[in-house]
């Protein structure tokens, strides 16, 4: 983990709402995919934590959506502007049993922490297959980016505006060794009931430090309590409790 | 002696910052970030008899300038503190430590502070009277000086060590608290702990705390506790440990002119995990600017009229 | 009827946003700059039987997101309110005001608010009664709920027009003081008063308020406001204004949901003297984003669990 | 009174820990020398009083000092940013009654408000001499300004190393017709007792609107009570009680 001050390169905006932002600085504390940043705004007393979309030895980048104050003030900032930001947080996904196909599936802004995600496994020479599932047509991003690095992307929106028409659950492929995903609450109780393989699922909970200091993220699971922010953001599926 | 050093109960510290109950673990998460030994001391989670996985989430809600939790005291419960949590702690921080503890009946406190007394690494036992007394239809002990009184006589029937009794802030008469507890023993008296606020979410229209309300701390409340302190100060003979919203040394140094020995910082190190460390590194340039030649000097240094 | 009129003890209101006593004058300061008729009303001063200086300055401090003062009821005394304030404000505000009364004494209280209930322009008193009792030993009215009810019921005998009283939070039970203004016939609950606070000025080691502390209030004290105006609302069955930090329309609709049928803005209008115009003018919106088409569909509307 | 934005146009260091800095905006709201504007900081709740210096149609110059965090801040504010501001507070002097000859008395961060205060009585042909008090040398600033105006100027330092050794009672003029004054209150008092002809006092106060509505910077006069922001921050020598 690092504190360090980070400068903006790039805020775009790239769907209703979602903003892709890239920060240059020193990033040599993200290790793995499904980690996440921590980031101070001026004005607000709590940081913001967002997944970790991309990274570089001198760079990260993420996509944020726009739902409150916090995340409606990034979304003025200006290139050139600082931000002091907390890395290498969370634990990641655990790519080691991914087997050779594995299924990376993302809702909404659940899809970032695929991306990095889907590059590392792509890079031990695993086929990747992906489902990014949205609400609608306007709300979609990534698809172009995950298909560039070489991945078989599905798109869903519940509308049917773009891609499948329903939940990401109605585009599972029939064969795939194992799967990561990342979304909405609902989602991921839905793929745990539609998925045969075991698989990896990161969390969202509000935090109060986001680095394991205050248990306020804390959730229960078959092992025992753990911290969102520091045990987490990824479970296991075996290790899930849905009645906390 | 060092020009940030103070004595509380009797035991030198190094400097008066002390990161707060709650806010800073076991020290491990901080550990891992600086060496935790340029702290003056540090008080642990708050520790209850049995293991306590606290209150269901969200637990956290931010409000201007600070924030409120409703964390509920998950602690591993006093055994697996000493057995589990403690050794570990020693390899890392080499200062007395200050246990806080918690409980929801008068014997609770007890039997935490017995089993906390034998340990070495123990300096201080702060205890917290700001939990729901089950015995007493839930009021906290901490808003009836009765209550606070039975608790640290109780406490202090079964330790050596300095007793501080911790206060709650969510009462009319914090005086009156404090003098019943220096009455019944205490060797020191730590406030404010949180006050009780809450927040609503606009999209869902429900509390954004599942619990409803919460305990409310950070830069916010900053005024209320310093009020607190002064009052206190002024009204004990024993020493007070300031906190609530402090997250500077000018903060620091504004508790105790108002009459702390020393300071906890909580909130503040959530938000900037180096806050303590920050703190400790800039007082000496404060005190140069405000004319301190010795922290010590100044405890209770406010003038009047 | 608009979308963000409500009704307060009988009386309607354009809509619920009326500045808060203390800080909005008589309202010249205010009708100079715009027309004030916008507003739902507003709480003039705090008005004493007698004429008042108030305290020694400083009597203001600054805080993190919040201010102290110590005014200490300023006023020219309630004949001079009635036969020099009054005139002048019926010309430049043509809805019944909230006439905000205080006192030292319950028959201080009862003697301004037979003068005032005469006055047509008034439309309800607004009782304050965190004030200090001069013969209950200096702790405040609203600190003790048989002082709270004895003055609510003193001001009862003496007025038609409904009768809010203005509850302190400095207590351990506002819900119990609350309760008691209720049984002794109070029309309506308004909360939250000032917290009371210090600060002490670094470079001369002195408070910085004059009479050492004061009242503190602001966007800080946000938290601890609206969870008092969620307990209240909760416990009683009249209405309740619900203040305490409010500056943004959303902070108004999170007090509404908590409880509030009307809210007051207070020291938001010193730092921006256009705050009430602009959250009235912003309100609109922000019921369109959160989707409520009347405010007074909303009141005490938070989800529970 | 009017509440705008207005745009740093200069901010520049003139003395030890002291600044001048000019705001381009609506200035059209001030009208008298003496008076002062009230200046929004992010971070900080309350206004910074600051009295006016100068003014033209479109801006306002202060000088100001740093004494605590919000000039600090102030001080390294950047040309091109924006400050909410204040404009049109308070009753200023009253240059009327000024006669043929007046002293103007200023001490320390007291100097500013007479440089506007000059340039309108030479406008109106009087002749102006002007004592600037100071401790030090280099606190000393604006001497130059008031006599390129063409006013008479003594400057005193409390240490004689600038100017006249001494407090600015030790340099009053043998013959003036009336006096204006701002500056640290035993300065005011000094000069309370040390004149023969009437004249105006300026005063400052914590202050929580700076418009008139808290009644947070209340003194007491000979009058009945006054608000310094707005029955002030000018008094008339006759009308002050120091007892407050
Ligand atoms: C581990 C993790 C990873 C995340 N990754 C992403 C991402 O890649 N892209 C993205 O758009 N969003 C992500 N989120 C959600 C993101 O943190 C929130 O949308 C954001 O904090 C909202 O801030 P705000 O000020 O706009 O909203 P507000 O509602 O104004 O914020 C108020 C408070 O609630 C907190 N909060 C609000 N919503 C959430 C939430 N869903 N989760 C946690 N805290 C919340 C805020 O952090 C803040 O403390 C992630 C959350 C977590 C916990
Ligand atoms: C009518 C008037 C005109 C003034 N004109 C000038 C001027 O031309 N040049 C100049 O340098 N200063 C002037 N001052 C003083 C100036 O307002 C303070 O120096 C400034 O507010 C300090 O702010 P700070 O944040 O640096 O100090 P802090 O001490 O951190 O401020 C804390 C709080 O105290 C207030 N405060 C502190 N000192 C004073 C003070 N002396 N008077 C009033 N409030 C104070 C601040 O406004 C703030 O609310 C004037 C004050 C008044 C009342
Ligand atoms: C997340 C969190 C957890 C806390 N847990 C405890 C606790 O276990 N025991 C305790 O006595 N106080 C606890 N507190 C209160 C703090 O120790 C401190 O009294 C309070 O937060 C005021 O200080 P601050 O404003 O610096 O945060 C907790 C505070 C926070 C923010
Ligand atoms: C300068 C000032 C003066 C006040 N005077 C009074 C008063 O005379 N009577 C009263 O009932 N409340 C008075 N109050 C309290 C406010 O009406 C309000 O209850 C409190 O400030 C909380 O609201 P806020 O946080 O929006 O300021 C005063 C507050 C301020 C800041
Ligand atoms: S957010 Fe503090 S422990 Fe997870
Ligand atoms: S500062 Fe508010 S009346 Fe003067």
């Amino acid at each position: 983990m690092k504190d360090s001050v980070f400068t903006i390169t790039e805020n775009v905006n790239i769907a209703k709402n979602v903003y892709r932002m890239t920060l240059a600085g020193d990033a040599s504390a993200i290790k793995n995919p499904g980690e996440f940043i921590n980031i101070r705004l001026d004005g607000f007393f709590l940081r913001r934590p967002i997944s970790v979309y991309d990274v570089s030895d001198s760079s990260v980048t993420i996509i944020y959506k726009v739902v409150g104050k916090g995340t409606a003030v990034m979304s003025r900032m200006a290139v050139g502007e600082a931000l002091q930001v907390l890395t290498g947080l969370g634990n990641g996904y655990d790519l080691s049993v991914s087997g050779g196909h594995p299924l990376l599936i993302g809702g909404g802004v659940g899809v970032p922490p695929m991306y990095l995600l889907a590059k590392r496994l792509l890079g031990q020479g695993k086929r990747v297959s992906v489902i990014l599932g949205f609400n609608t047509e306007d709300e979609v991003f990534g698809e172009e980016e995950f298909k560039a690095i070489g991945c078989d992307v599905t798109v869903t929106t519940v509308d049917g505006s773009h891609g499948v028409r329903g939940f990401v659950t109605d585009a599972l492929p029939k064969e795939y060794t194992y799967f990561y995903t990342c979304g909405p609450e609902p989602m991921l109780k839905a793929v745990y009931r539609a998925t045969d393989t075991s698989g990896q699922f990161s969390f969202e909970e509000r935090m109060g430090c986001g680095f394991g200091a205050c248990m306020g993220c804390s959730c229960k699971t078959v092992t025992g309590y753990k911290r969102i922010c520091k045990d987490g953001p990824v479970l296991r599926k075996e290790e899930i409790l849905w009645e906390k | 002696m060092g020009k940030m050093s103070v004595t509380l109960c009797g035991i030198p510290l190094d400097n008066p910052v002390i990161p707060a109950s709650g806010t800073f673990g076991f020290g491990y998460e901080f550990a891992a970030l600086y060496d935790i030994n340029c702290l003056g001391t540090f008080s642990f989670k708050g520790t209850t008899k049995d293991a306590r996985f606290g209150n269901p989430t969200p637990r956290i809600a931010e409000c201007t300038a600070g924030m409120i939790n409703a964390v509920g005291l998950q602690n591993p419960g006093v055994d697996k503190v000493i057995n589990e949590e403690l050794p570990k702690l020693k390899k890392v921080f080499h200062k007395p430590v200050m246990a806080n503890v918690s409980g929801f009946a008068v014997e609770d406190y007890a039997y935490t502070c017995e089993r906390l007394d034998r340990e070495e690494q123990v300096g201080w036992l702060e205890v917290n009277v700001s939990c729901p007394n089950v015995h007493g239809g839930g009021m906290s002990f901490g808003t009836n000086p009765e209550a606070a009184a039975e608790v640290t006589r109780a406490v202090k029937a079964v330790t050596k060590k300095p007793v501080i009794v911790k206060l709650s802030p969510n009462v009319t008469d914090i005086v009156g608290i404090a003098k019943a507890s220096e009455e019944a023993g205490a060797d020191g008296i730590s406030l404010i702990n949180t006050l009780l606020g809450m927040r609503i979410d606009l999209r869902t229209r429900r509390p954004v705390i599942a619990n409803t309300m919460g305990g409310f701390s950070g830069p916010a409340i900053f005024p209320v506790a310093l009020r607190m302190v002064y009052q206190v100060a002024h009204a004990v003979k024993i020493p007070v440990v300031g906190m609530g919203g402090v997250s500077s040394a000018e903060d620091v140094i504004e508790m105790m002119l108002a009459g702390a020995t020393a300071v906890e910082v909580g909130a503040a190190n959530l938000v900037d995990p180096f806050a303590c460390k920050t703190i400790i590194e800039e007082l000496p340039a404060v005190m140069e600017q405000y004319g301190i030649d010795r922290l010590s000097d100044i405890i209770g240094g406010v003038r009047n009229g």
